[in-house]
């Protein structure tokens, strides 16, 4: 089955990354653009066909190595 | 009432009688935003207060010098008007909380340090401690931080050119990130961090300010609301782009003369750039938080001074001139804002929409900072870390060992990090990483500058005195071996906790002896940074200065490189090999022991060494050359025959002690060299001039490395195995499963 | 002649360009600012390496809209020779001025080292001077230089002899260890149908004196200067046309 | 109000970051993964309140600039 890890910066972390595609929409003539953050998400596709069990362990895989808990906050949905 | 009780005083980690000076020296009871600013303008990273009796023994003159300690960055004449600027700087602590960012924040700091001078980075070398490489975190943290160095320098174009590496379980839980930026510019375009003109207006430009990195002292203090504590991220994310930006349009903004004086605002933000530029200038200032560029809404006062946003500029800009300072900053879609100005006296004032908010002697702040003469105490271990019974020692074959040195991280070829550092932008690298010191060119001119860093953290536990030295004479020989004359250095103190006897004695041994070297060697230190506190669990990393050396090749054509050029080669060993192994990479690797006395050093013979080799690499009477350093004789001759194309070598030296003593022993003032049989005599020649002794050991050629000791062979290895096996070491164990 | 290097907040490498063009080449140069909208008489241009707006979202996404490729684009559909050095690569194919996209190295690092690349086709306003299947030793500093196109695309672009440089071995043979990024097909650079817009990712720029290690890439540069003389020999008005 | 895009390599694309971290998480122990693909996402505040209008807006900026059409292939969605 297949899951989304989605991974964002914490919102009290600075996203340079956000920032600069914000200017540059800006600057393309989109004034009303306030603010852009930027994230990444994780499709990941596993054996099994138990949705629950797939979600506890998606989300281990999030909490050891797809975020960085340090900077940053995750999501895991899994897929029907 | 005042806010002030033992509990915040203590959040702010300033002692009671710190507290005493502190109103003694405002004449009354400080607020707290004026607390904050105490709290990090008197914090050990900023005030140097364990650390400032013992750098003041340093030399720091010298006819070349033209800028000591005290401003954003050292300088030396390189003659033609031209001047190197350089400084080293860590950022051990945030690397080990988030490596990639910890470390690209930190080469971040070390760059604006350089360009704030008014020289244009050229330059970066990076020294990099970490725990064994068989464990998944310190292959992370390696990882981490290595991706890190390159990611910040290779986006602004500033190349990575050299460095070193060394791994130890001594590092794990406190990994050492120490960066060295060089640069260049005219003798009469260095500018100063100093505020001067009362009336003058005061610029901020850059990143808005947030509130990354507020003292962490202050988290969660009862006086804010309690949202700001938990908005306050843990690291900083560097932003390299911005920094460009600052980069090119300071140095554009600089050729105005319209600047006064800059700064940038790296640790304590803007308290420290508004009181160190006072008091340097010998002028007040008075500031507006209200026009400082804020990121997040709601910052008080406290956070917005005492932010350590990254990538934000200070400026002075002579009044009337407004202008032109702003136009250069728009063309690079900077906005510089007018904070404040300028004033008469020596008080800095902070407002807050107009109104006064903190006012105090910006002196105090700086200046009359609190110094310690702590205790210092010889550890009780001290002596015996250094016995060892050679005798005792398991005997191992010198050829088993040689395989295993070579392939030990430590000693191990760094591509697997520098192939992921850009060290060909520029157009000035002319002895690329890999090659010992570093070599750039400086255009407009025929010169070249030689750079390395170097320290041996195993030797300064054993012996830190003897220990700086050796550091400090290995990082000028390794410059020395490309042709360069050392004119200066820099030196960045990774120490555990100066509240200890020991560790403070340590660190007063180790800035001793790097005084001594640095004398003996003439080698002024023109800057550098103290980091203690570098301990886990109580247990310190082991004392590890760093020493940053540059030095200068009048002729850039003549630079030397460690590889044999050609077969048939004389090999000649310049100094004496005295067979000692006490604290060597071989006693570690292959006997799991950390003890014995560091190899002792003759500064004088060291002096008359590199004198030698470097007129010697002038006068072209060798054609390649190479310190001895980790690994001994044999790993220096194996490093002479990898990436010269599978030259082999085959040497025969004399007992020095025992066999693996011999080969792997670590003696210092050391140097191997290949010449060609014309100019074979006049090296010899040379040598018993400067009282160094030089031996034919030997001939390159061949495709296998050939050591003999004593008539037996010892070690009979093919160049391109040996080769494989140092070149891949390091990728090899970073494949390893986590 | 007379270069135009283009300059972005961040390029990082047109001082490079700048360099080899005047010093080395002995040729004018200027360089032109990412906001201006003329390339001031030029008759070659250069868009250098570097991160040309932080290249955080894409490399050479936001470059495309810089008022100067407008210039660019002019200059090129009049048949005015372009080359784009590894992010000036990028930009080209994000402007769509050649076809095909870079993703990530395909070891995902940051890659800084000397490669070998054999130039594919000498009739290309850069590869003019050099000879067939030269082989050159030129460094790359890139983290996204694995170049992409769909199967039609690529099959056309080798079709119609547009690939001027592939990742080789020192041999000039290609091989799967010789490709540094993961590119398709070891492409390290393409041109445009009309061939005289062309990219690469290694920097002969870079690699223009023997100090530096190699002197290899000097004769990408030669090469357009021997061109763009033909060109003022054959047909003066053509190359006014230029400008 | 918000917006997301998300931006994915096409299918024809190999990915190598996917790749990386699919070998990684099988190194840590999780066999179980088959794949991975990476991707990134942005979320843009704009002005405005009429939700059709922000995401005709929206698309527009993943043409222009969020995506590259020759690699990837977007979505927009409007958070209520
Ligand atoms: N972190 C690093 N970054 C760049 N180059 C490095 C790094 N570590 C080691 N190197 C390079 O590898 C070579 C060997 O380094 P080292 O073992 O310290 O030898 P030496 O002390 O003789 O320079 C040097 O050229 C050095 O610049
Ligand atoms: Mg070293």
């Amino acid at each position: 089955m297949r899951a989304r890890v989605y991974v964002t910066l914490k919102p009290s972390v600075f996203d340079p990354q956000g920032r600069v595609v914000a200017d540059a929409l800006v600057t393309l003539g989109y004034q009303d653009v306030k603010d852009v953050r930027q994230g990444k998400f994780f499709e990941v596709e596993i054996d099994g066909k138990d949705a629950a069990a797939a979600k506890t362990r998606v989300t281990e895989m999030a909490d050891k190595l797809l975020a960085n808990p340090v900077i940053e906050s995750y999501r895991v949905e899994v897929l029907p | 009432m005042s806010v002030i009780d033992a509990t915040v005083l203590e959040r702010h980690g300033i002692k009671p009688d710190e507290y005493d000076r502190i109103v003694e020296l405002m004449g009354r009871e400080p607020n707290l935003l004026e607390l904050g600013l105490f709290s990090v303008m008197w914090s050990e990273h900023c005030s140097y207060k364990s650390s400032r009796v013992h750098l003041k023994t340093l030399p720091t003159t010298g006819p070349r010098v033209v800028q000591g300690p005290g401003e954003n960055a050292g300088a030396v004449d390189i003659g033609g008007g031209w001047c190197a600027v350089f400084k080293i700087e860590s950022h051990n602590h945030p690397s080990f909380i988030e490596p990639y960012q910890g470390a690209a924040t930190g080469v971040g700091g070390i760059i604006r340090d350089i360009f704030t001078m008014g020289a244009r980075p050229i330059a970066l070398l990076n020294a990099l401690r970490f725990g064994s490489l068989d464990t998944a975190l310190a292959r992370r943290i390696f990882e981490g931080v290595v991706a890190g160095v390159g990611g910040y320098g290779n986006s602004i174009g500033i190349p990575t050119v050299g460095g070193e590496i060394v791994f130890d379980a001594r590092y794990a839980g406190n990994p050492l990130v120490n960066v060295l930026c060089l640069g260049i510019c005219r003798i009469d375009d260095i500018v100063k961090g100093a505020a001067k003109g009362p009336g003058n207006p005061v610029f901020y430009v850059g990143a808005k300010t947030g509130r990354d990195g507020i003292h962490g002292a202050t988290m969660a203090s009862a006086e804010f609301d309690e949202r700001s504590a938990e908005k306050r991220p843990a690291v900083q994310v560097g932003d390299p782009f911005m920094e460009k930006l600052l980069l090119e349009a300071c140095l554009e903004v600089l050729k105005t003369g319209a600047v006064v004086g800059i700064q940038d605002m790296g640790a304590a933000g803007l308290s420290c750039a508004t009181s160190e530029m006072g008091s340097r200038g010998g002028c007040g200032m008075s500031i507006d938080v209200m026009h400082v560029p804020q990121r997040e809404t709601g910052m008080v006062p406290y956070e917005i001074m005492l932010s350590e946003s990254q990538e934000r500029m200070l400026l002075v800009v002579e009044k009337g001139r407004e202008r032109e300072v702003e136009d250069v900053f728009e063309k690079w879609d900077l906005h510089a804002v007018q904070v404040g100005e300028v004033t008469e006296g020596s008080r800095l004032k902070i407002h807050e929409r107009g109104k006064l908010v903190a006012d105090l002697p910006n002196r105090a702040l700086t200046d009359e900072a609190p110094v310690y003469r702590r205790p210092m105490q010889e550890p009780a271990w001290q002596q015996d870390v250094q016995r060892l019974d050679v005798g005792k020692l398991a005997v191992i074959d010198p050829a088993d060992a040689f395989d295993r040195l070579i392939a030990s991280p430590t000693i191990a070829s760094k591509r697997w990090a520098y192939n992921q550092y850009d060290h060909t932008v520029g157009t000035n690298t002319i002895a690329q990483p890999g090659l010992s010191a570093a070599v750039v060119r400086v255009k407009e001119t025929s010169r070249g500058l030689a750079v390395s860093v170097d320290g041996n953290g195993r030797f300064c536990y054993l012996h830190p005195y003897r220990g700086a030295m050796l550091a400090v004479a290995e990082a000028s020989r390794n410059v020395a071996c490309a042709g360069g004359e050392a004119i200066g250095g820099t030196n960045n103190l990774n120490f555990g906790n100066p509240e200890r006897p020991e560790i403070m004695w340590q660190l007063g041994e180790a800035v001793r002896g790097i005084g001594d070297a640095c004398r003996a060697l003439e080698i002024p230190i023109t800057g550098g940074n103290v980091s203690l506190y570098n301990e886990t669990e109580g247990r310190a990393i082991f004392p590890t200065p760093v020493l940053g050396v540059v030095g200068l090749l009048e002729d850039a054509s003549k630079v030397c490189t460690r590889m044999f050029k050609r077969a048939a080669a004389p090999v000649v060993l310049l100094g004496d090999n005295l067979g000692e192994i006490g604290g060597s990479e071989y006693l570690a690797v292959m006997h799991g022991q950390v003890c014995g006395v560091p190899p002792v050093l003759d500064l004088a013979r060291e002096a008359a060494l590199q004198k030698l080799i470097v007129r010697a690499i002038r006068e072209g009477l060798v054609e390649s050359a190479h310190d001895c350093s980790d690994g001994g004789l044999a790993v220096t001759l194996a490093e002479c025959t990898f990436d010269s194309g599978g030259l082999g070598v085959t040497v025969e030296v004399p007992v020095a002690g025992d066999v693996s003593a011999t080969l792997f022993g670590e003696s210092a003032s050391r140097i191997v060299v290949s010449t060609t049989d014309e100019t074979l005599a006049a090296l010899l020649a040379a040598a018993k001039a400067a009282g160094i002794a030089a031996a034919v050991i030997g001939k390159s050629g061949g495709d296998r490395i050939r050591l003999s000791v004593g008539g037996q062979v010892a070690i009979d290895r093919p160049v391109s195995g040996a080769e494989q096996a140092w070149a891949t070491a390091i990728a090899t164990r970073m494949k390893a499963k986590q | 002649m007379k270069f135009a290097v283009v300059v972005f907040p961040g390029s990082n490498s047109d001082r490079d360009a700048f360099y080899a063009a005047s010093h080395v080449l002995g040729q004018e140069a200027s360089l032109v600012w990412h906001k201006d909208t003329d390339l001031g008489g030029a008759e070659a241009v250069v868009l250098p390496g570097g991160f040309a707006h932080g290249d955080y979202l894409r490399t050479g996404a936001i470059a495309r809209f810089s008022p100067i490729m407008g210039a660019v684009r002019a200059f090129a559909d009049r048949g005015g020779p372009v080359i784009g050095i590894c992010n000036g690569f990028q930009v080209l194919l994000e402007a769509g001025l050649l076809p095909g996209a870079m993703v990530r190295n395909r070891g995902i690092k940051f890659t800084s080292k000397h490669v070998h690349v054999r130039v594919e086709q000498t009739d290309t306003p850069f590869t003019a001077a050099c000879t067939p299947n030269q082989v050159l030793l030129l460094p790359i500093a890139h983290g996204e230089g694995n170049y992409f196109a769909e199967p039609e695309v690529l099959a056309e672009l080798e079709a119609n002899r547009q690939v001027i440089f592939r990742y080789t071995n020192a041999a000039g043979e290609i091989t799967a260890a010789s490709n540094p990024n993961g590119s398709l097909n070891n492409i390290a650079g393409i041109c445009n149908p009309r061939r005289n817009v062309v990219g690469l990712m290694p920097h002969p720029e870079r690699a223009a004196e023997i100090a530096l290690g190699s002197a290899d890439g000097r004769v990408v540069m030669a090469s357009v200067v021997k061109a763009v003389q033909a060109l003022k020999a054959s047909s003066p008005q053509a190359l006014r046309s230029l400008a």
